[in-house]
């Protein structure tokens, strides 16, 4: 029963992230500033969820594919933030500057 | 908890739907394919919740698929159709 | 409304979508996502067939695996398409069909 | 997941789905166009998996994100369309996308059809069993456990033979318009570098799981295929090219094995059991294991090839 609502828990906060992630896509300034909602926000909010997941699923296969996979979220999250980021420097965007 | 799942499916659907506007919107080429990245993320969370409401294994398969190959696009779009300079004059 | 109508309504919409698309553009490269688009369609209307006839615990394998060999065809005549395309491209300049261009 | 709620999410999925193939096809940006069907793609994954069809959710996640964006993208830029970076109503180079005159009229017509269609679908007779049940009494004589991929290489094994000769045909295709464009590429730098060196061996890794899987389970050579395809565009974007030595022979090999070795079995068949593709009884399932073991590294360099938009071969052989 405790598990059952730290996982409703986990995955409450988990949708939350989700939500700020959509939030900063849709409202941040500029490209180098929307990346973070790729890379920390909805990362987090799957992170999360998948806590969450993992916890209500009560095995541990699960528990460790359910983690391989969020690694490669964030492995290709991070790398594609790197390469866009890079790639928007070297044609002179200039990020936003209040 | 099933209609918590059916909930969170929901939810997690809106927020991929408004990402549409961002695609739309652009204004570059990187917020576009940003978008699209985010919504990679959001369709494997969708699924490995699916997989636990459905109780369908497979489907954490089809997740783990998608994480893999995340970055597949996105490289092409900075390797190929993003040049670091252009060739013909551009408006930026 | 179940869920099968709801699909198998998108899938008519989607085939229908991209016929006009299909039809209207001169660009091939939309063309191309045209026809995709319709093939997206179809499939989805098997699927949902697959789906729904008989009792709902288990889908129709037969047509499940003909929408898998579907895609893989579609993939590779996509990339034929894309190919060609660009031939065109480089010969001629152009990226749309010439029997358009003397309108 | 309650039934109000699972109509909810499947009109907001299909809605979604067809909104997204609009804006796709009516964008006066190719590049938003391209993007937005990649979306699309994303999309339809999940649609697959409501209609309780994890195979082909599988093969669209392979081959949508692994392969279609990437060949999309790659044809895009090499149409030279530049990718503006600021935004105005109309932001595309060549021109806003150019309408027929009588595009009102096929309008018309257009949504004339879906009347029709929608009429007939809300009228279909859908009591019938389907194929499931022949299917599921047969399944035992398959030499795999899992339905579709009995179908795929058993039952219906010549649609997956003849689905591996219109890959190579389409190879062919684009192999005798030219050969493939080299372009010089800026330097990887070090994430990309050892992003793909990361993901190389998980690829193989999944592909090969994806494979043992498909006898009991969704999963299976066109699955694994278009993994292992999309794992060969990686390395391509990264700057990784086929040596030279291997473009002949070795190429060649890799593309026909599959098909070469189904066509092989198919006529041990006839010999054995005097009909075409009825393997027999006890080895179905190692046979099935090893056309799908071939079929999967064919499949993936085929659609490799396919990316390569030509012959890779130089035009003198060096010798």
């Amino acid at each position: 029963m405790l598990t059952d609502y730290l996982a409703l828990l986990l995955l409450i906060v988990g949708g939350f992230f989700f939500f700020a992630g959509t939030v900063g896509l849709l409202r941040f300034p500029d490209v180098y500033t929307r990346l973070h909602a790729l890379t920390k926000a909805d990362n987090l909010g799957l992170g999360f969820i998948m806590a969450g997941l993992a916890i209500q699923s009560g095995s541990w296969l699960v528990a460790g594919k359910l983690l391989v996979i969020w690694l490669l979220v964030m492995l290709a999250g991070a790398s594609v933030a790197h390469l866009i980021a890079r790639r928007a420097l070297q044609r002179d965007i200039t990020p936003w500057q209040r | 908890m099933a209609l918590f799942y059916g909930f969170l499916l929901i939810f997690l659907l809106l927020n991929l739907l408004a990402g549409l506007w961002r695609i739309m919107r652009g204004p570059t080429g990187a917020d576009r394919m940003l978008a699209a990245q985010l919504f990679g993320t959001t369709t494997v969370a969708m699924l490995v919740v699916m997989a636990q409401l459905q109780e369908q294994a497979s489907l954490r398969n089809v997740a783990l698929v998608i994480a893999l190959l995340a970055a597949v696009t996105a490289v092409a779009f900075v390797r190929r159709a993003w040049p670091e300079k252009e060739t013909s004059a551009d408006a930026d | 409304m179940n869920s099968f109508f709801i699909y198998s309504l998108t899938g008519a919409g989607l085939f229908v979508l991209g016929l006009y698309a299909l039809i209207v553009h001169a660009h091939l490269l939309r063309k191309i996502l045209a026809i995709n688009v319709m093939s997206s369609g179809v499939f989805l209307l098997l699927v949902a067939l697959a789906r729904h006839s008989g009792e709902p615990a288990a889908a129709d394998p037969v047509l499940q695996a003909m929408v898998i060999t579907g895609i893989v065809v579609a993939v590779s005549a996509t990339a034929l398409a894309l190919v060609l395309m660009l031939k065109l491209h480089s010969a001629t300049g152009q990226t749309q069909l010439h029997d358009d261009s003397g309108e | 997941m309650a039934t109000l709620m699972s109509v909810l999410f499947d009109g907001l999925l299909g809605l979604g789905l067809v909104w997204f193939a609009w804006q796709a096809l009516s964008s006066d940006n190719l590049f938003r166009a391209i993007v937005l069907f990649v979306a699309f793609g994303l999309m339809l994954a999940l649609v697959w998996v409501r209609l309780a069809a994890p195979d082909i959710a599988l093969a669209e996640a392979a081959i949508g994100a692994g392969v279609t964006g990437a060949l999309l993208l790659a044809a895009m830029a090499r149409l030279n369309v530049v990718i503006h970076e600021q935004a105005t109503g109309n932001n595309e180079t060549s021109s806003p996308p150019r309408r027929r005159p009588a595009s009102g009229l096929v309008a018309l017509l257009a949504a004339g059809l879906f009347i029709a269609l929608a009429y007939t679908l809300y009228h279909l007779p859908l009591d019938t069993p389907g194929l499931r049940q022949a299917v599921s009494e047969q399944l035992a004589n398959s030499g795999v456990s899992h339905p579709v991929t009995a179908v795929l290489l058993n039952f219906r094994g010549y649609d997956t033979l003849l689905e591996l000769l219109v890959l190579l045909l389409a190879l062919l295709g684009v192999w005798s318009l030219g050969q493939c464009h080299s372009q010089a590429e800026a330097a990887t730098g070090a994430v990309l570098d050892v992003l793909s060196r990361l993901l190389a061996p998980v690829l193989v890794l999944v592909a090969s799981y994806l494979l043992w899987l498909g006898a009991s389970a969704p999963g299976g050579a066109f699955q694994a295929g278009a993994v292992l395809a999309a794992g060969g565009i990686l390395l391509l974007l990264s700057g990784w090219r086929l040596p030279a030595r291997f473009t002949r022979w070795p190429l060649r090999l890799l593309l026909a094995v599959g098909p070469l070795l189904f066509l092989c079995l198919a006529l041990i068949s006839l010999l054995l059991e005097g009909r075409l593709l009825r393997y027999p009884l006890a080895q179905a399932g190692g046979w099935i294991l090893l056309i799908e073991a071939t079929a999967t590294l064919s499949i993936g360099a085929i659609l490799v090839a396919l990316f390569m938009g030509g012959n890779p071969e130089p035009g003198q052989p060096d010798e």
